[in-house]
């Protein structure tokens, strides 16, 4: 494979809605401060230039009437729009349009409605954001049905992953981690896709799996590196989308180690973590040979104080002391 | 309504009457087992859902509310399917999967009741946003009643559409009622139209219950729309004669209030009134219309009621649109 | 034991919350025809005759304004409401002000606000009510911290734990499955209380064990009085509090048996069933002789047809199938 | 003016001086990297907290926002405390948890910072609901901007305040700027509060940068809820000297337009320039209030850089008030 240059996980984004946008027409942006302040995170930067006003939409605060304006548009035929949801953690002044709306609309009309949606939307701790600007929410994108989800971990996957969220018929939560918008990868420069549903192995191995989410894959490869060294053999799967679930990869990986450790940035219970666990006593009972841990947020709201979030986010250290029991 | 063309009179009647025969049909069927689920019904508040439609084409929008047969019949929805969706049949227009509040007509521009109050308001917006991105010169309305308008889409929505010219128009039924609710609790000020001001769009307050006027003040309103002026607000004065829901006791009003309404505001008592004094129309006319009607809603329940149920194993299906890996059914 | 009379479960409520407001003049009830409409579940017949309309008040439809004037009121010190969110599949519209005020704010202010609200709801299918009126979301509040989460099953425990929760001083969701309302059961008339966070065993057994929730409790105990005659001993465990949440009943009884079947009526995913599976794979690794199944909804909204719905629903038949399937 | 006793005067001055000594050497403090986190400062809008809060008790409570520092301050916060607190520190006001957009002080009834926009306004509703039910005289006031007011929370928390007729005041601090929108492309009135008639109470906008002005306006709206004359909705007119949050580039306004603010409309230099002019207050009794001041928060920043880090167990603290069985941490 030649060189390809390395770009930002948020230049990565903005290259998929640039390449969109180009593309087709029906394809709008709206969101607080997408227009000429890029996004508060910088990923709409230049779009407005490109497109006009009238495709890349700055909106008041009014996440329940412009992701609800969205879904109507989207249900219309009319439009493929993008929307930001500045914060994950804002989902709940607009959640009904989403998992009531957006994600049933299919489904209660007999199959007649296509909801060709995106919500982007900004997760994650570690910028001492607090208790209302730090959580990882996902579970609740996933537990109710209708929504794919996806939650990139590096800006190749980001990159291919939206395209292909933008271009399906179904609404797409695609969520970035704050703390990988600056983060650098290898980036082709042409447009490509990876479908939703496929896993990605980031890493193999044979002794224990490890599936991570986000900015949780670094953190489960910096340890497994590590511990690579001591000739112990991890092997890190990042699902990347979490609806549909590549369930495939991750049993396979299961019946080849026989044990597993998730690790996922969010609140324990009723999450993503106990999602993976149960999918494996389930499905590969046979083959554990260890209790499944999780290595989690614990159930807490996110603290404010650097000293205190840093206990709260699953470290390295704890995922490495997590891995090492069920050895 | 000198001006209002001889067909378009016809509409009105055979629309309102439809409603009306649906509707009272639709309660039997509810007291007789046949229809479960909650069905809420529009009996009394035809003229809204008849003067505004008298204005719209196919591929204009709506969208609609958990009391929503009345906008879906005067959209033009196709009755047979939606009678069989009542009932929870194979051939219902969602397939079964629907039911009363969630009935939606794509194929009409109707996108959908909806059991959530308020929820479709910013639906309409979105198709409003959709025409104008599209250069087209339709328009979306949005329906929603009395107790929608303390809802956070209400204010939410309305602004968007303020702020951005689009082509829609929302109508407000105001029935007085939000199930047990008087309107005078609500709010305190005397109409909807009032909250108008707050987004700097028309607001304007008619009598629901007379045909001709929500005529004039929709024909209003969607021209201004589609001529790029932007949105307004229109309350309609209506009532419901019947329960919230059916089965609601209604121990909140006093049976004279509904029959005073009743007898004295039946929206198709008063066209025909109007309209035989006029000499617009013949009573003959009218009996004809009324006759067609009856069949036709006779021929939708037949429909419904030959039709097949579904097969359990469709409950699995229509949840995404593109083909998925992973699983639908978390298969333990 | 003396004989007590039965009454419905709805009428059990009504009798804690008349108890709680004849006690306490704090206790307030709000939401929506709570009034002299008595609620459209009758649960909250007869309060405003009794504690006039100052006390007992109906809102217009404004479930965020008027949960956060719960909220408000309770952290003000001046009040103890119980409001009322008509249909849990509300919840997306006031959302925020439950896991992002009421949930967080006592530990958001370093843990000198007390929030002492209820939130009663109704959930379940059964009813052909359609996919806005019928989903079990307990998983969403069970997820995020800050929340405590009861479910009862029988009038017994309606009644003793709607007290508990009025007199807790933390933010409790009450969740009642609308097809319970009816059912009948002894019921003490003077008041008492059951502590939350105490699983109840509904049925004794050394076989399997049967973790169930609400209405699923007496599919389970059907199920379980059927099997018995055949000598499959089921355990049947009713968690009552999904938070706190008794881990100890649940992991002694699975040392016990060996064998976890869980039925929740809810999606499937990042549920309080893979909850529950995450705990037993976790803590009770050793114990686990079978594959843990979990009888769940599908991951689809709720159909409307009756056709339909009960497909979607846990049976009696599904129960029965996965407890036989792990034994 | 007049009639404002000099002791009030004197608290009005030291009151803004001590909000614009906080924010400058937060400012400082967050650029120097020891206050983490964002940090949204209340710079030049000194006049509408205090303007507000000359009329308030102890007793009284308020609402705030995410821009809550002034809020807080002006209603008599205890400042060591919260410098501790966007530290981080232990000693914080919310034992380092909570940060600057969740600083609260029950003690004194500020009920909470927020950092959802809109999400305080219906606690202040809540507030007056517990005061009219517990007969008492107080009353809440609810502070938030002008993008809050496109925010569900505003429309149905207004709504309830209004129909309850509650001892509660809304203050919306029209800025001009919803981050990077302009007031003039959010809605299309020219105040917030023209919105009042949507709920059937008072609306008045006042000149946020005059002190005296908040404060007749204030001095009216506090009485009538105090009297049990429900409800009003302030609209002051302001500017944020500084950005959004710190370290916004501020690319959606012109240099110009924030020095002719800061030149022309500095709510500290024109009341100095009023109760000089008038004779009202001395040279050195300002003086004198901004040395205090100055030694104030000095000694908080020392208060807060001395004080200890929280220990890593406390993040399990504070959850829950009542002891629960169950986990709090799922130990896996
Ligand atoms: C968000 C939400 N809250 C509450 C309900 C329950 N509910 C269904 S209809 C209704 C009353 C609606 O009143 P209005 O908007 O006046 O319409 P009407 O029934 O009078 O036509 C209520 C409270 C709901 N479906 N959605
Ligand atoms: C519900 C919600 N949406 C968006 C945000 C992100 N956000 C924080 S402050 C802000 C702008 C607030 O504007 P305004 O209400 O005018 O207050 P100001 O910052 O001007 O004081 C936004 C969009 C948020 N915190 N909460
Ligand atoms: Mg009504
Ligand atoms: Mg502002």
């Amino acid at each position: 494979m030649a060189v390809v240059r390395e770009i930002t996980f948020a230049e990565a984004l903005n290259e998929a809605l640039d390449y969109e946008m180009s593309k087709d027409p029906k394809v709008v942006v709206m969101g607080e401060d997408v227009g000429r302040y890029g996004g508060i995170f910088g990923v709409t930067k230049g779009l407005i230039e490109k497109y006009g006003e009238e495709r890349v939409r700055d909106t008041p605060i009014a996440e329940s009437g412009f992701i609800g304006t969205g879904v109507g548009a989207a249900a219309s035929g009319l439009l493929r729009p993008v929307v930001e949801l500045m914060f994950i953690d804002f989902l709940g002044v607009a959640y009904d349009q989403i998992y009531n709306q957006a994600a049933k609309m299919r489904y209660m009309f007999g199959g007649k409605a296509k909801i060709p949606i995106v919500i982007r939307t900004v997760s994650g701790a570690g910028a001492s954001a607090a208790a209302q600007h730090s959580q990882s929410l996902h579970a609740l994108f996933i537990h109710v049905p209708g929504l794919k989800v996806v939650y990139p971990s590096t800006p190749y996957d980001a990159k291919g992953l939206l395209i292909s969220s933008i271009e399906d018929d179904d609404p797409v939560i695609f969520i970035e981690h704050k703390m990988l918008y600056g983060i650098k990868g290898p980036v082709p420069e042409e447009p490509y896709s990876i479908p939703l549903g496929e896993a990605d192995v980031k890493k193999e191995g044979k002794d224990v799996t490890v599936v991570a989410t986000a900015l949780m894959v670094h953190r489960a490869l910096e340890v497994a590196n590590k511990l690579e060294e001591e000739g112990i053999s991890v092997e890190v799967i990042d699902p990347r989308s979490l609806v549909p679930l590549d369930e495939e990869t991750i049993l396979n990986s299961i019946k080849k180690t026989g044990r597993l450790v998730v690790v996922d940035e969010a609140y324990p219970r009723c999450s993503f973590a106990t999602d993976i666990a149960a999918l494996a006593v389930n499905k590969a009972f046979d083959s554990l040979k260890a209790p499944v841990k999780l290595v989690t947020a614990p159930a807490t709201p996110v603290p404010f104080s650097p000293a205190l979030e840093k206990e709260w986010m699953p470290s390295t250290e704890k995922i490495e002391k997590t891995i090492r029991d069920v050895l | 309504m000198a001006e209002i063309p001889k067909e378009k009179l016809l509409w009105m009647y055979e629309t309102m009457v439809k409603i009306r025969e649906h509707e009272e049909r639709v309660a039997e069927l509810f007291a007789q087992g046949k229809i479960p689920g909650f069905v809420h019904l529009y009996i009394g508040e035809e003229a809204v859902a008849t003067g505004v439609m008298a204005h719209l084409r196919k591929e204009d929008f709506i969208t609609s509310t958990h009391r929503g047969h009345g906008h879906f019949i005067a959209k033009g929805g196709n009755i047979k399917a939606s009678m069989a969706e009542l009932f929870g049949k194979a051939t219902g227009i969602c397939k079964g999967k629907g039911g009363s509040m969630h009935i939606a007509d794509l194929d009409v521009g109707e996108l959908g009741a909806n059991g959530i109050v308020g929820g479709g308001i910013p639906h309409a917006v979105g198709a409003a946003l959709g025409i104008k991105l599209n250069g087209l010169d339709n328009v979306a309305v949005a329906f929603f009643g009395d107790g929608a308008s303390n809802q956070q889409n209400f204010h939410e929505a309305i602004n968007l559409a303020a702020i951005w010219k689009l082509p829609v128009v929302f109508v407000c039924e105001n029935n007085l009622y939000q199930i047990s609710l008087p309107y005078s609790k609500q709010q305190a000020i005397k109409s909807v139209a009032e909250r108008a001001a707050a987004y700097g769009i028309p607001g304007v307050s008619v009598d629901g219950q007379d045909v001709f006027a929500v005529y004039e003040v929709a024909k209003e309103a969607i021209e201004r729309a589609r001529n790029g002026e932007g949105p307004t607000l229109i309350e309609a004065k209506t009532y419901r004669f019947r329960g919230h829901f059916e089965g609601d006791p209604q121990i909140y009003r006093s049976k004279e209030e509904v029959e005073w309404w009743k007898k004295n505001k039946d929206p198709i008592v008063l066209f025909e009134k109007t309209v035989l004094e006029k000499g617009l129309l013949t009573k003959e006319e009218l009996d004809t219309i009324r006759e067609r009607v009856k069949r036709e809603i006779e021929e939708s329940i037949k429909f419904a009621e030959e039709s097949p149920w579904p097969k359990p194993k469709e409950v699995l299906e229509d949840v995404f649109s593109t083909p998925t890996k992973g699983v639908l059914v978390w298969q333990w």
